[in-house]
């Protein structure tokens, strides 16, 4: 077993100049077979492997990235943390994942930064006024805690918002859920990896799948630029990339990948201790333990896996900052940059078994994933470990797209981040 | 920004076009001889292509006209625009 | 300020004008022309802040935008004060006050230094391996982590500054203004190419600028002498705009480029008023030459971070610009011949300079050979393995270097000085190429990456592109710009160059100590406190790639973007895993390429301009009225006219009432109106509608429903068939430009077939909507010979009038329940018709009413509001609508997927009408529905989606959606909310007037 | 007798700028496919009906602007019959869209005409108009729809440095004003 982490660890080494820490995961090269391969070493795939391994005793398995892990959208992303979901499917997934946050750094005993300084989405017109307040009421009878606020208390909340009435699109009021929160994206990545290693996964970087072997109906294995790896059952978890590996096995899938750019400012003194979310403006701000704004902006419209977008989505969430945030003119950007989403046409994920036996996805998480990965990783193991959907994931089907069933979060517009 | 040349217009900004996603996907001229699965593959179903990718573009804040685009997703280099009902150019 | 650190004799800076400003409290003087950093470092203040973790004593060390230390906080007014600014580069200006950043009390006693003693329990990324017991604490260790974190203040007032954009068009744009910038720029401007050249400094002219020595002459001149020259032949060129003062932030694709001119930064207070702070020029050039230049790396050894420590390349602008010495008794420690050139400068000018520290074997090169003439000392093939001093560097310990270079040996020798030199060699400015999607090429004999591949129409020249002599940038620049842009310059072929040749090249990353490298502090990333011990820490726990050391060690991600410490992370990475660094690859290097303020990024497009606001012919009258307004889209619509101040409520009870009672008039101009000609219009409504259209005849209205291909309501509105072929679409104030672009989407693409013309007339017209019992009589005043009769002009139907001449078109249609006309006419007469209407309905107390009094008259008789009542979920059998999904018709858009096996199931939510037990309770939108409230989980079976008190029926109603809805009238449901429990009744959606017989009342 | 309203009815002066909101003249959108309806609309208005793209043909009396292969614009150059009796508009509706050579819609109001004359009147408009008006500038009768301000518009160049540009009615107020903000800082 590895040495733990905690203060005491961090003394004993200080004592050897931290010359003797061991690595935080191993750097194999691939077996031969595996009993389960994960495709996709961000996250939700590490996460995958963990689950599988720790509660369904699935440890001769292995995760295949293509780069580096935590790489992807893992590491891009704006960290926003909630469960405030309006369905009830969705609520039910993603506060699984919310409790597994409230441990998870215990349970890895890597500190994720789980930060619960609460979530508030604000209303800025009369429709987003009953949106909201249908959430929180479905929230509350769901267990889910979740308040709605006036505009003076949504000032009280958060006093630099600008809750003046003559603003464009003033502050109607909003929704709080106290639990939500952010947390260090980077941190989870390693976290699960570290974890995962120590119970014997193997975390093979740089290995990009070529192909996946296909017999009839089922699966045999995957090429990857590291050999062929025969297992018969594949786990893929790859965000934006997923179409590019569901080409690989000829099925197709409801997506559609597109760039989501992000931006930090300058680190500063704290000045915004919670989350701001706004859709209707498109506003979302919150601030790192560094001290800089970390700010959500939205998609493009239009298909690319180039981990760039168009400089106007960044200029429009800006200006939708400096509407509610008057005072953060003249901050600064500092860094700006973009992940690839894949987007469900009801917004909502795919967690699912394909007619392709051995074969499961993991993917539609479009451009709030992040929140759900301890949940996603949890359900999808037991959905790959039993080849059949936890009832938490049952709703989440490939099948809801062809009867109609869908899981349209557009509706409450949770198709934030 | 791209700058993309509306085969009626001539060079713009992107700013002025709207996206309409993969091109060629034609309306069922019978939807209801169709299976749901069918259907549905009219629907949802996307061949989402990383590399060069056909898809349809609309100049809706200038001539306000559909064309198809060919596009490279990987790199978003625009190899070709033509008009609606035209044969893609050779990629 | 210290005299004695000023040169006289500099062209540069005016020392005829004394500028005075403030630095932590205390008032200093510098000279125009001065940078902050310039003027502190004249009156001798070299610690200027305070590292991020350790808190460390840190002063200037560079002199552009590469600085990692000297980031002040500008001003301290609320809301004109700038956190993290780089004293290197702030124009001094009359009232300048800055101050420095993350210490306290201050920078000379800084609570936070305790950190320094306890480095070692806080090594690269300690946080992920504590702060987790006990569980609940970490909201607390969180708490005062964030509050030793950040640098400067966030402002916490609206700014009062102005920020401006403006799009540029050009031929060619030329990015950096120092030698090569300037030939290109001349080049292509002579050429009659519609030229821009841009710099970030107030002036042009780059390094050269100040180069005055021997062993770098053009024809006989100073390389200096000459290129001023150069700068002075430009401004006669036609086709060139020069802008100053200008930094390129971000390289997009398509040439497409963003450049922050910086207008007021450098005037002073009073003179910046009113005047525009910075415009983002959006730059699309057919051609970009990236002339950027490079940066002197530092070099890596312990304790390489002292105040007084400063890139070579910095102290020698420092004293041949700005005539600043940045100490008395300097040394100088390099791996290359630039720092000669510095050891030189200082030299003719009266420091001292100790030694010079090289870690090369003996090299021979011009330039060495006149430093040694000079009598200036070099310390050959040895390090400097140590410095002392807390708050200013005061010695040095140097001593020789193994042959192979990774061990000391001999004896150490002290050299007390004031001031150290470093120089690591040159890095050329890669970010913009990189930006813009190139791929980089490593140059082993000097570890540089350089510009290789790239999509765009671009070249890289001069130092940035790996050219560092100046016969090199020279003569490969005039290749590659005339190549470029395929012209044939004359201007620099056969000079007379002199320029020194470096012969010997030698580079170690990291540079040895007699101490242990557990025990040594060789700082990387100055800003973030990472040395080379945290970037071996993360490499030993097995972060292999270069962006997860990175991100563990937090190397590179300061506010400079490890602009230089970068490569020397790269080096060590390489080495300690053994790969070379070619193939590790570098960090991508994402925009801005210096920090960019939020204010020049939105530019003007804030307050009254963040969003467009589209107003109806009839506006001002609502305005005069007092009328309060809602946003609908980028509309603004009457929401309701309160009376001495009458609250909503009391308001939309009186409206409602006097419009059932007597007569109300509403403003309807912003309803989506599509003018459709064409001889298969019919046909085309067949398709896009659910219901039939054939046989609407010539003169008469009819409701239609448009769906989604998924099946699920998009948009609803009246059309009317005008002539033959000749028809007139409404669609929702929202829904309208969706509509019309989605109608010609499949025109255009799936039916071009059809001979159907849409023509948006949604700003022609303005709509005046009169509803009551005595809307008759009202518009019988109004339109005297039309004939009213319900024979005449039953409901459902238009006749078109003239109103005082003018021609109009009036429909029977009704969205109330009451008898009711719409007038469309020309929007210019709208309001004066608005007002006739109001005038003549006066004697029958005509009430004006804005859109809620509309929600809950509609709501009375059931009439949805799509997006209201719908939410993208819904399909018309939802809506109890199936009458108006036509049997006989084969298609339209969105028929398949009603028949699809969830859409066909019986007990989806559908539409109802729900009334409270207590007729007085209004029940909340958006509140859900429940049978059972005992039973745990509580199943929702549905919401209200819209809910009201009306004064008609004296009770609450409300429409909702539930679960299997259709089956359960008459059944008893719950609405749980937070504080009780609501009782109420499942009914049909039609509350008022079932049999319709106001209509034609 | 009906009064007539338009949204700004104001003329603006700036250091080498004027923007003017034009008193009211007749425009009609047109819409065809076939080459009857383009020598038709040649005919009626005995004029050249403009096929190249972002290009106008005018006369005394009206200008033809290219808005798309298939639709133009018309608008006349002096101020229409206040009391809505329009002739012009009748004529075309009956030879060409009874006809169903193609569509005839009087966009008198949906369109507010304002001119913008003087030496800074591009940079005005490039304040946010990512439009290269380069060539733009010097061809007179040219024709370009774009945005400015988010907003959409037609710009006519009418002459050396004086366009007309067109926007519709319920967005002028908000153009107007964005563009005399910009016009005050050039």
């Amino acid at each position: 077993m590895k040495n733990k982490y905690s203060i005491f660890s961090l003394i004993k080494n200080a004592f050897t100049d931290h010359e003797n820490w061991q690595r935080a995961w191993r750097d194999p090269l691939p077996k031969k077979e595996y009993d389960a391969v994960i495709v996709g070493g961000g996250g939700h795939g590490l996460a995958t492997a963990f689950y599988l391994a720790k509660k369904h005793n699935m440890k001769n398995i292995a995760v295949v990235e293509k780069s580096w892990i935590g790489g992807g959208n893992t590491g891009r992303n704006t960290t926003i943390i909630r469960s405030n979901y309006l369905w009830d499917a969705s609520a039910g997934l993603y506060d699984h994942a919310l409790k597994i946050w409230e441990g998870l750094s215990q349970e890895l005993n890597y500190n994720v930064m789980f930060s619960q300084r609460g979530v508030m989405n604000l209303a800025h017109n009369l429709q987003d006024v009953r949106d909201l307040k249908r959430r929180t009421h479905a929230n509350r009878l769901n267990g889910i805690d979740a308040v709605w606020l006036n505009t003076q208390e949504v000032k009280k909340f958060c006093p630099i918002i600008n809750t003046s009435p003559d603003i464009r699109y003033p502050v109607l009021g909003g929704t709080l859920q106290r639990r939500a929160g952010t947390a260090r994206h980077d941190a989870v990545a390693w976290g699960y990896a570290r974890g995962a290693d120590a119970m014997g996964v193997d975390i093979i970087q740089n290995c990009e799948v070529k192909g996946i072997k296909r017999n009839g109906d089922s699966v045999e294995g995957v090429e990857t630029t590291k050999g062929f790896i025969k297992t018969k059952k594949i786990g893929v978890v790859a965000a934006g990339h997923s179409s590019v590996i569901a080409n690989m096995a000829d099925i197709k899938l409801p997506l559609e990948s597109k760039p989501l750019q992000a931006l930090v400012s300058e680190p500063v003194k704290p000045i915004i201790d919670t989350v701001v979310m706004s859709n209707a403006v498109h506003a979302y701000v919150s601030q790192s333990d560094k001290g800089e704004l970390v700010i959500g902006a939205g998609t493009d419209s239009y298909v690319s896996y180039t981990q760039r977008g168009s400089h106007d989505v960044v200029e429009g969430t800006l200006k939708a900052i400096l509407e509610l945030y008057p005072i953060f003119s003249r901050m600064k950007m500092l860094r700006q940059w973009g992940g690839i989403v894949d987007i469900c046409p009801d917004a909502s994920p795919i967690i699912s078994k394909t007619h392709i036996k051995g074969l499961y996805f993991n993917c539609g998480w479009g451009t709030g994933g992040f929140k759900a990965t301890p949940g996603s990783g949890d359900l999808f193991a037991h959905t790959i470990a039993n080849d059949e959907p936890h009832k938490l994931n049952a709703d989440f089907n490939i099948n809801r797209f062809v009867s109609g069933d869908l899981v349209d979060e557009h509706g409450a517009a949770a198709v934030a981040h | 920004m791209f700058l993309i040349n509306c085969p009626y217009c001539g060079e713009r900004d992107q700013s002025e076009f709207t996206a309409g996603g993969e091109a060629h996907i034609v309306r069922p001229k019978q939807p209801t001889e169709l299976s749901d699965d069918q259907w549905a593959e009219f629907l949802f179903m996307r061949k989402n292509i990383k590399g060069v990718q056909l898809e349809r573009w609309n100049h809706a804040h200038g001539c306000r006209k559909w064309f198809n685009m060919v596009r490279d997703t990987s790199n978003d280099k625009i190899h070709a625009v033509y008009k609606m009902g035209e044969k893609p150019p050779i990629k | 300020m210290s005299k004695n650190l000023r040169i006289t004799n500099n062209k540069f800076i005016d020392q005829t004008s004394r500028i005075s400003f403030k630095f932590d409290g205390k008032t200093l003087y510098g000279f125009k022309g001065d940078t902050l950093a310039s003027a502190l470092l004249a009156n001798n203040i070299h610690l200027v802040g305070r590292s991020f973790k350790y808190h460390r004593p840190r002063g200037i060390m560079a002199c552009g935008s590469e600085e990692p230390n000297a980031i002040v906080q500008v001003g301290n007014d609320a809301s004109m004060t700038e956190p993290n600014t780089r004293a290197t580069e702030i124009e001094l200006y009359e009232g300048l006050e800055a101050s420095s950043q993350n210490c306290w009390p201050s920078v000379n006693f800084d609570i936070g230094a305790i950190n320094n003693f306890f480095s070692p329990l806080i090594p690269a990324a300690f946080y992920y391996k504590t702060f987790m017991w006990p569980a609940n604490f970490w909201k607390l260790y969180e708490y005062f982590i964030r509050k030793s974190a950040g640098l400067g203040k966030s402002p916490t007032e609206p700014d009062k500054d102005i920020y401006d954009h403006r799009y540029l068009h050009c031929d060619v744009l030329v990015v950096g203004g120092g030698v090569s910038g300037i030939m290109a720029a001349k080049t292509a401007a002579k050429n009659k190419l519609n030229t821009v050249l841009i710099d970030d400094k107030n002036i042009l002219g780059g390094t050269t600028l100040f180069q005055k020595n021997e062993c770098f002459k053009i024809n006989n001149s100073y390389s200096s002498d000459w290129l001023k020259k150069e700068i002075e032949t430009l401004n006669s060129l036609k086709n060139l705009t020069i802008k100053t003062r200008t930094s390129l932030a971000a390289y997009h694709s398509y040439n497409y480029l963003l450049a922050r001119e910086n207008l007021t930064d450098h005037l002073c207070l009073n003179e910046k008023k009113d005047k525009i702070r910075q415009r983002l020029w959006k730059i699309r050039a057919k051609k970009v030459v990236i002339a950027t230049g490079a940066m002197e790396r530092p070099l890596i050894f312990n304790n390489n971070d002292r105040p007084g420590i400063i890139l070579s390349s910095s102290i020698k602008k420092y004293i041949d610009y700005y005539g600043v010495k940045c100490g008395q008794k300097v040394s100088l420690f390099t791996n290359n011949d630039s720092a000669y050139e510095t050891a030189i400068s200082l030299n003719n000018n009266g420091v001292i300079v100790n030694s010079v520290i090289d870690i090369r074997d003996k090299t021979n090169s011009l330039i060495v050979k006149q430093a040694e003439k000079l009598g200036i000392k070099i310390h050959w093939k040895s390090s400097v393995v140590n410095t002392n001093g807390y708050k200013k560097i005061n010695s040095i310990e140097i001593m020789k270097l193994s042959d192979n270079g990774t061990a000391v040996v001999g004896k150490k020798i002290k050299e007390e000085c004031d001031c150290l030199a470093i120089s690591g060699g040159w890095t050329p400015r890669v970010h913009l190429f990189t930006q813009s999607g190139g791929k980089l090429k490593f140059r082993n004999e000097d570890n540089v990456f350089l510009p290789d591949k790239t999509d765009l129409d671009q070249i890289s020249i001069g130092s940035c592109n790996g050219d560092f002599e100046l016969d090199e940038v020279i003569e490969n620049s005039v290749n590659l710009i005339n190549k470029f842009l395929k012209v044939n310059n004359n201007d620099y072929v056969n000079l007379e160059i002199i320029s020194s040749k470096e012969i010997d090249k030698k580079n170690i990353w990291l540079l040895p100590s007699d101490k242990p490298l557990g025990k040594t502090k060789p700082f990387l990333d100055f800003q973030n406190d990472s040395t080379a011990n945290d970037v071996k820490l993360a490499l030993r726990e097995g972060f292999k790639s270069i962006e997860h050391v990175k991100r563990y060690t937090t190397t590179g991600m300061a506010t400079d973007q490890g602009k230089l410490s970068n490569m020397h992370a790269l080096g060590i990475i390489a080495e300690t895993a053994g790969v070379k660094m070619g193939e590790l690859g570098t960090t991508t290097f994402r925009p801005p390429y210096t920090p960019l303020t939020f204010g020049a990024i939105v530019g003007r497009n804030i307050g009254e301009f963040f969003d467009i606001t589209r107003r109806t012919p009839m506006h001002d009258w609502h305005v005069e009225k007092k009328a309060e307004f809602e946003n609908v889209g980028q509309w603004k619509r009457a929401w309701y006219y309160p009376i001495n101040n009458e609250n909503m409520n009391e308001a939309v009870q009186r409206e409602s009432k006097a419009a059932r009672d007597s007569a109300g008039i509403l403003d309807a101009s912003t309803l989506g109106k599509i003018d459709i000609q064409g001889s298969d219009t019919s046909e085309f409504l067949n398709r896009v509608y659910t219901n039939a259209w054939s046989k609407l005849e010539i003169g008469k209205c009819r409701y239609g429903l448009m769906l989604n291909e998924d099946g699920m309501v998009y948009d609803d509105g009246v059309t009317t068939r005008l002539s033959e072929n000749h028809y007139l679409m409404t669609t929702t104030t929202g829904g309208a430009a969706n509509v019309l672009s989605k109608l010609e989407d499949y025109l255009q693409t799936e039916w071009p077939e059809l001979d159907v013309y849409l023509t948006s007339v949604t700003d022609h017209y303005g709509t005046v909507s009169i509803c009551g019992p005595n809307s008759k009589k009202i518009l019988s005043k109004v339109i005297p010979d039309l004939d009213l009769s319900d024979k005449e002009f039953p409901h459902m139907s238009f006749k078109n009038a003239l109103i005082d001449n003018i021609k109009c078109r009036v429909m029977r249609i009704s969205f109330t329940g009451e008898h009711s006309y719409e007038i469309n006419i020309q929007s210019s007469y709208a309001k004066s018709v608005w007002e006739k209407c109001f005038d003549a309905g006066k004697e029958f107390n005509i009430t004006p009413y804005g859109t809620e009094t509309m929600h809950l008259l509609r709501a009375e008789k059931g009439f949805i509001i799509a997006g209201q009542d719908t939410d993208g979920t819904m399909t018309p059998v939802d809506l109890q609508m199936d009458w108006i999904i036509s049997k006989k018709k084969y298609d339209f858009i969105g028929k398949r997927s009603l028949y699809r096996s969830d859409t066909i199931r019986e007990d989806r939510k559908q539409l109802v009408g729900l009334l409270t037990e207590d007729p007085k309770e209004i029940l909340e939108e958006g509140a859900q529905i429940v049978a059972e409230t005992n039973k745990q989980p509580i199943e929702m079976l549905g919401h209200v989606t819209s809910s009201y008190f009306s004064p008609n029926l004296n009770k609450s109603i409300a429409l909702a959606v539930v679960k299997n809805g259709k089956k359960l009238k008459g059944q008893k449901m719950f609405v749980p909310m937070k504080d009780k429990t609501i009782s109420v009744t499942i009914t049909d959606t039609v509350f008022l007037d079932k049999e319709n017989k106001r209509l034609n009342a | 007798m009906l009064n007539f309203n338009t949204p700004i009815m104001d003329t603006k002066e700036f250091s080498e700028i004027k923007i003017s909101e034009i008193e009211p003249i007749l425009k009609i959108n047109l819409r065809g496919k076939n080459r009857d309806f383009v020598t038709k609309i040649g005919k009626e208005l005995s004029i050249i009906t403009p096929v190249d793209p972002n290009t106008s043909s005018s006369n005394e009396k009206l200008n033809l602007l290219w808005l798309s292969p298939d639709e133009w614009l018309i608008y006349s150059n002096e101020k229409i019959d206040l009391n809505g009796a329009n002739f012009l508009e009748d004529k075309l509706y009956n030879e060409i869209s009874k006809v169903n050579l193609g569509s005839i819609t009087n966009v008198t109001d949906h369109w507010i005409m304002i001119n913008l004359s003087g030496t800074k009147i591009f940079e005005l408009l490039s304040a946010d108009c990512p439009f290269n008006f380069n060539s733009f500038k010097n061809s007179k009768g040219a024709v370009v729809q774009t945005l400015v301000n988010h907003i959409d518009v037609v710009i006519h160049n009418k002459n050396i440095n004086n366009v007309n540009l067109f926007v519709r009615r319920s967005f002028t107020n908000h153009l107007w004003s964005w563009l005399n903000d910009g016009a005050s800082r050039l």
